[in-house]
């Protein structure tokens, strides 16, 4: 404990900065900074953008593991979201943001202002939103809580897309016990810009006019700062300033039209979306990237609530707003075109040379700090990583242990991390905008149309949680491979990554190793598949007293294929032949069979990432050759489970043998029928055309063929045989089990 | 034949409809020049003399705030909308933009909100109505096409005496297939016409269904529909 | 200033599908005895005179093929 | 049977993003001289007490977090 700060503790000084979530160590760094102490609207600045949300103290080291570079990357790291180029003049944005924490208050709220959040990120680039994707996580969908979630954050996704016309063309949904009290919402954006008319945040220019446009600016998200507030505006208000926020895509459909047609007709220098920490950050951000001085006058700012003072607008987190940087001569123009749009705006102040972020009000300085201790101030961190040597997690048994293969394979269908989302992604709107060849449910990577570039893009989702609380390491490569292998199912190659790590407190020894262990293994699955990480996001603290959720990266990835109209993900038909590709080794090893036995433990096989790689290139020409009809990847449930979906698609059934994979691996029935692991896909079509596929290092077996109405796959002794319409029923069922006790009511 | 389509804040497909109208009009061969090409029609607008009909797109206009369709209708461009429907031009609502025309009293009834309150997506069936208009005259009355659902407020309504007079005026333009209605609406009405029938409007989306990647073509006919009409050309 | 209250309610006889979800919520949250749930709008607003209420209702308030209204004023 | 009706609002400093959009277009359709549109929801009901009532607010009818709400009974 430095001087300073033991004095305070001695003195029993009420500190308004533990309050606000600074350490009595970072306080005295801001102190020596600034070479005094701050006031209230520089300390509520302080504490937001040295917060771990803003400055990523606990991962920032960590993630500069992350190989980032390509020859198709245009936007890094750094930027409000990456971007690569598609060819031809055009570039794709991307990227995976978390709203898991609003979204556990108030889940329809929480998960539609997460939308619109990360779209916000993407128009600042410049481009037009084309598609969302979602990745959720919610307990055991047995309780009224869950239920509740689950229909509150659909809806929401929906609400907010839907309203906005922007396609949720995929996604993924897991429920396991330890996310009961901690769901993750992280929500994916994808837009399309033409390259060179693309911007950057950073502010240039002295002299040029910084204009906020969008909703007014109100009391929300103020929550932590609050403690700041004068004791006038104190008494009992607390009722004044809301936790949760409203979103209003009415508004940001008007903020999307609104900047593209400023981009279009050359208005800005630079684009800024304001989220976490509002104005502060995005101003802040701006001149640190840009190496320039900021003023901000608040009292220029167009308010919801006449009454606030400095510091509630300056950390406010009002919704649908963005933040612009405008040469003098083109203001006029730029306020015309957000009047056509019916949307505020308001020139609220001005680049400068001087390197100080000041606040003014009415003219008048009420608070100035240097743009680099503000923005880059913020001591990194180390961890402390402990491997906790153990499953620390529960375990509980839903299937008994003498269940028959078929029993089990329907146990499988059903689990609702397994079982068809249909009632989910029904509420999404996935066609809006022309582009979507491939709906969501209808393979693993959503396809879009990009007649721009004369080609289409692929967009996947995934992330394994149970997986990566087996093996953080191991598991983050499955996740990212899996993307990699639902991209090649319809004939896509990756062109960058982006991801969501969605981890406990990083201050306790096994979250940080889990973290550490994560990244490491994201940054070789990257390094291996040759695909850079153009932008992310770190969502720390997931947990609750009944402890931290399964550490959960989430991978999204953009892949390009030459033509939407080759993609496999057809259903399969009656006397195709299927076969299996791929150095697959199942194990039960964190499988959903595993879980549903309460039998989880630590640890996952290892195996090497080449051959994957390998076999995932052969299933993407394949598919792209055209000499196939049918292809998935083999994931949660195992082959047997892959195989039924497959059924389920087309209604016809199939009879496969695994006595090939059993001698080849050495493992047991079930490992065969239903266990899980990388490297695996079902491939079906014509068999003079799945054998032309041999030959080229990549193992291929045909195992059966496409017939009948039941689903008989056989392992030895083992033999799932279940009718193609009781598949169905199971793999429907979760639409009966997740409803809510208050469906359809809306608030 | 040039197209019009319309757009408020808040509208979502109109992008859409114009691909659409595109590629209906480049279908019929009638695509000459730049001059006939579809355009966008600002709400504020009130000149519609270069345009041969009107699509009123779907989406959110005013975030459906209200009412579904309640404020837009009070635009200038559906003023002159009006008129010009009045005068006999094709006029085609969908969805959002059929929800307008109700609200503006250009069709009958109204949408209320599905009977499961949830918004809905999917691919779905319709049965071509029986109605007298140029937009349906690329369909045989009873034809069955593939069209995709989607909307939160698709419910149609109307009192018994006007539901009596749609059905007796044969003004039903397309019937949800038996088995489909996915939102409660009387009747499995999926889409009207006025009593001229140069009004038409319905819920489903037909220019989601206009290229083959999207899965059916079925929508097209409807943006030839007028053209046909006009020209006795074959689709 | 007049401080008025619209009360907008679905028809009598048209379904009312949010009402309708909450009465099917009730029995499993536990509530009994409760019935014939109907859900409406209300908008609350000042305006200048009454002239100009009775118009903005019939026109852009409520539908009138499928809501009532009724104007409260609270103050004038 | 009592008949209740609950009254609904968007909570003070919350976003009212339904009354701010009406208000926002009034001028533009023609009516001008009104301000502070707020816009929320009616539940009316029937009830054999008013016991449950409270409780039916708190957790179905309203949003606590982003709503207040009014119970007022109409007949005893
Ligand atoms: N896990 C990660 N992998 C790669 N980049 C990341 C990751 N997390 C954050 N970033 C990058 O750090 C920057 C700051 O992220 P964030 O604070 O979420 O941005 P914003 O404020 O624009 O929403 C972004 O450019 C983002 O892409
Ligand atoms: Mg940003």
């Amino acid at each position: 404990m430095s001087e300073q700060s033991a004095q305070r503790e001695d003195k029993g000084e009420q500190s308004a900065h533990r309050a606000l979530g600074l350490t009595d160590r970072e306080f005295d760094l801001i102190c020596e900074k600034m070479g005094r102490e701050p006031n209230g609207v520089e300390l509520a600045m302080f504490s937001l953008l040295w917060s771990e949300h803003c400055a990523y103290k606990h991962s920032r080291k960590l993630l500069k593991k992350l190989p980032t570079e390509g020859p198709r990357v245009v936007m890094g790291p750094g930027e409000n979201a990456g971007a690569v180029d598609i060819g031809n003049g055009f570039s794709v944005a991307f990227k995976v943001e978390s709203h898991n924490h609003p979204s556990a208050v108030e889940p329809f709220q929480g998960a539609a202002t997460g939308v619109g959040g990360i779209l916000r990120d993407v128009i600042a680039l410049g481009a037009r939103p084309i598609a969302i994707l979602d990745s959720l996580r919610f307990g055991e969908p047995d309780t009224e809580r869950t239920h509740y979630l689950v229909d509150g954050v659909v809806r929401g996704i929906g609400h907010y897309g839907n309203s906005m016309g922007i396609p949720t063309v995929g996604g993924e949904i897991y429920f396991e016990p330890p996310y009961e009290q901690n769901p993750l919402v992280n929500a994916m954006c994808v837009g399309l810009a033409r390259t060179d008319e693309m911007v950057r945040a950073a502010a240039a220019g002295a002299g040029n006019k910084v204009v906020l446009f969008g909703s007014l600016t109100g009391r929300d998200g103020i929550g932590g700062a609050s403690v700041l507030a004068s004791a006038e505006l104190d008494e009992g208000d607390d009722a004044k300033r809301p936790t949760v926020q409203i979103g209003d895509p009415f508004e940001e459909s008007k903020l999307l039209e609104c900047c593209q047609e400023l981009l279009a007709e050359d208005l800005l220098v630079s684009l800024q979306d304001l989220g976490a920490a509002g104005l502060t950050s995005s101003a802040g951000e701006m001149a640190s990237a840009g190496g320039t001085g900021i003023d901000i006058d608040v009292g220029l700012v167009p308010l919801r609530e006449a009454d606030m003072e400095p510091f509630e607008i300056m950390v406010s987190e009002s919704q649908e707003r963005m933040l612009a940087v405008v040469e003098p001569g083109k203001v006029e123009q730029v306020l015309a075109l957000c009047t056509k749009w019916q949307t505020a705006s308001a020139v609220i102040g001005e680049v400068t040379d001087s390197g100080t972020f000041r606040i003014l009000k009415d003219g008048e300085t009420v608070g100035e700090i240097r743009v680099e201790d503000l923005v880059d101030g913020c001591p990194l961190y180390d961890l402390d990583p402990g491997d906790p040597g153990e499953w620390t997690y529960p375990n509980r048994e839903t299937i008994p242990a003498d269940a028959s293969a078929s029993d089990i394979a329907l146990a499988l269908l059903a689990s609702p991390s397994i079982a068809s989302k249909r009632w989910a992604f029904e509420q999404y709107d996935s066609i809006v905008g022309s582009r979507t060849a491939h709906r969501a449910g209808a393979a693993d990577a959503a396809v879009l149309n990009i007649p721009e570039s004369g080609r289409a893009i692929a967009v996947a989702i995934d992330g394994n949680g149970r997986r990566v609380a087996c093996d953080p390491y191991q598991g983050t490569i499955e996740a990212t491979l899996e993307c990699a292998a639902n991209l090649a199912v319809v004939g896509a190659e990756p062109l960058g990554v982006t991801n969501c790590l969605n981890f406990g407190n990083p201050e306790k020894p096994t979250v940080a190793w889990q973290l550490g262990r994560s990244i490491d293994g994201l940054a070789e699955a990257c390094r291996a598949l040759e695909a850079p990480v153009v932008g992310g996001n770190v969502s720390l603290y997931n947990e609750t007293p009944q402890g931290p959720i399964y550490p959960t990266p989430v991978v999204g990835m953009v892949g390009e294929l030459p033509d939407a109209s080759r993609v496999a993900g057809e259903p399969w038909r009656e006397g195709d032949a299927i076969a299996l590709v791929g150095p697959f080794d199942p194990s039960l090893a964190g499988s959903e069979l595993e879980k549903q036995r309460g039998q989880l433990g630590k640890g996952l096989p290892e195996f090497e990432i080449a051959p994957v790689r390998q076999a995932i290139e052969l299933v993407r020409e394949a598919v792209r050759s055209g000499s196939i009809r049918t292809a998935t990847d083999v994931s949660d449930g195992g082959i047997a489970t892959a195989l039924a979906e497959l059924a389920i698609g087309s209604g016809v059934g199939c009879d496969a043998h695994l006595t090939a994979l059993l001698a080849k691996r050495d493992c047991s029935a079930e490992d065969a029928l239903f266990g899980e692991g990388p490297g695996g896909f079902i491939l079906a079509g014509e068999e003079a055309g799945l054998e032309k596929l041999g030959g080229r290092g990549v193992e291929i077996e045909v195992i059966g063929e496409v017939r009948g109405n039941e689903v008989i796959v056989t392992a030895s002794d083992r033999r799932v045989e279940i009718l193609v319409s009781e598949a169905e029923a199971a793999f429907e069922s979760l639409e009966e089990r997740i409803e809510s006790d208050q469906a359809g009511i809306t608030h | 034949m040039k197209w019009g389509v319309l757009q408020f804040p808040g509208s979502c497909d109109e992008r859409d409809a114009l691909n659409a109208c595109q590629i209906a009009a480049t279908a019929l061969g009638s695509e000459g020049g730049s001059g006939s090409l579809p355009r966008l029609v600002w709400h504020e607008e009130t000149d519609l003399s270069d345009v041969d009909g009107i699509v009123v797109p779907g989406g959110f206009s005013y975030g459906d705030y209200l009412r579904a369709g309640a404020i837009a209708r009070f635009s200038p461009a559906m003023t002159a909308v009006a008129e010009f429907a009045a005068a006999g031009g094709p006029v085609l609502g969908i969805c959002n933009g059929f929800q307008v025309l109700c609200e503006s009293g250009l069709l009958p009834g109204a949408l209320l909100t599905n009977e499961k309150t949830r918004f809905i997506c999917r691919q779905g069936e319709l049965i071509v109505g029986e109605a007298q208009s140029p937009f349906l005259s690329g369909y045989e009355a009873g034809q069955r096409i593939s069209i995709p659902f989607k909307h939160q407020s698709g419910r149609f309504f109307a009192p018994a005496d006007l539901l009596e007079e749609i059905e007796s005026n044969n003004q039903v333009a397309f019937r949800y297939a038996p088995g489909q209605n996915p939102n409660g609406s009387l009747n499995d009405i999926a889409g009207v016409t006025n009593e001229a029938g140069n009004v038409i409007g319905l819920m489903p989306h037909p220019e989601h269904a206009v290229e083959a990647f999207a899965g059916s073509t079925d929508g097209l006919a409807l943006f030839q529909g007028p053209a046909i009409a006009a020209t006795g050309a074959v689709a | 200033m007049i401080q008025a209250r619209v009360l907008i309610r679905p028809k009598e006889g048209i379904l009312d599908a949010q009402g309708k979800a909450v009465e099917g919520a009730l029995p499993a949250l536990g509530f009994s005895g409760i019935e014939h749930v109907r859900i409406g709008r209300i908008v609350e607003l000042e305006a200048d005179s009454t002239d100009q209420l009775e118009e903005l209702c019939e026109k852009l308030l409520a539908n009138p093929l499928i809501e009532d209204y009724e104007i409260e004023t609270v103050s004038g």
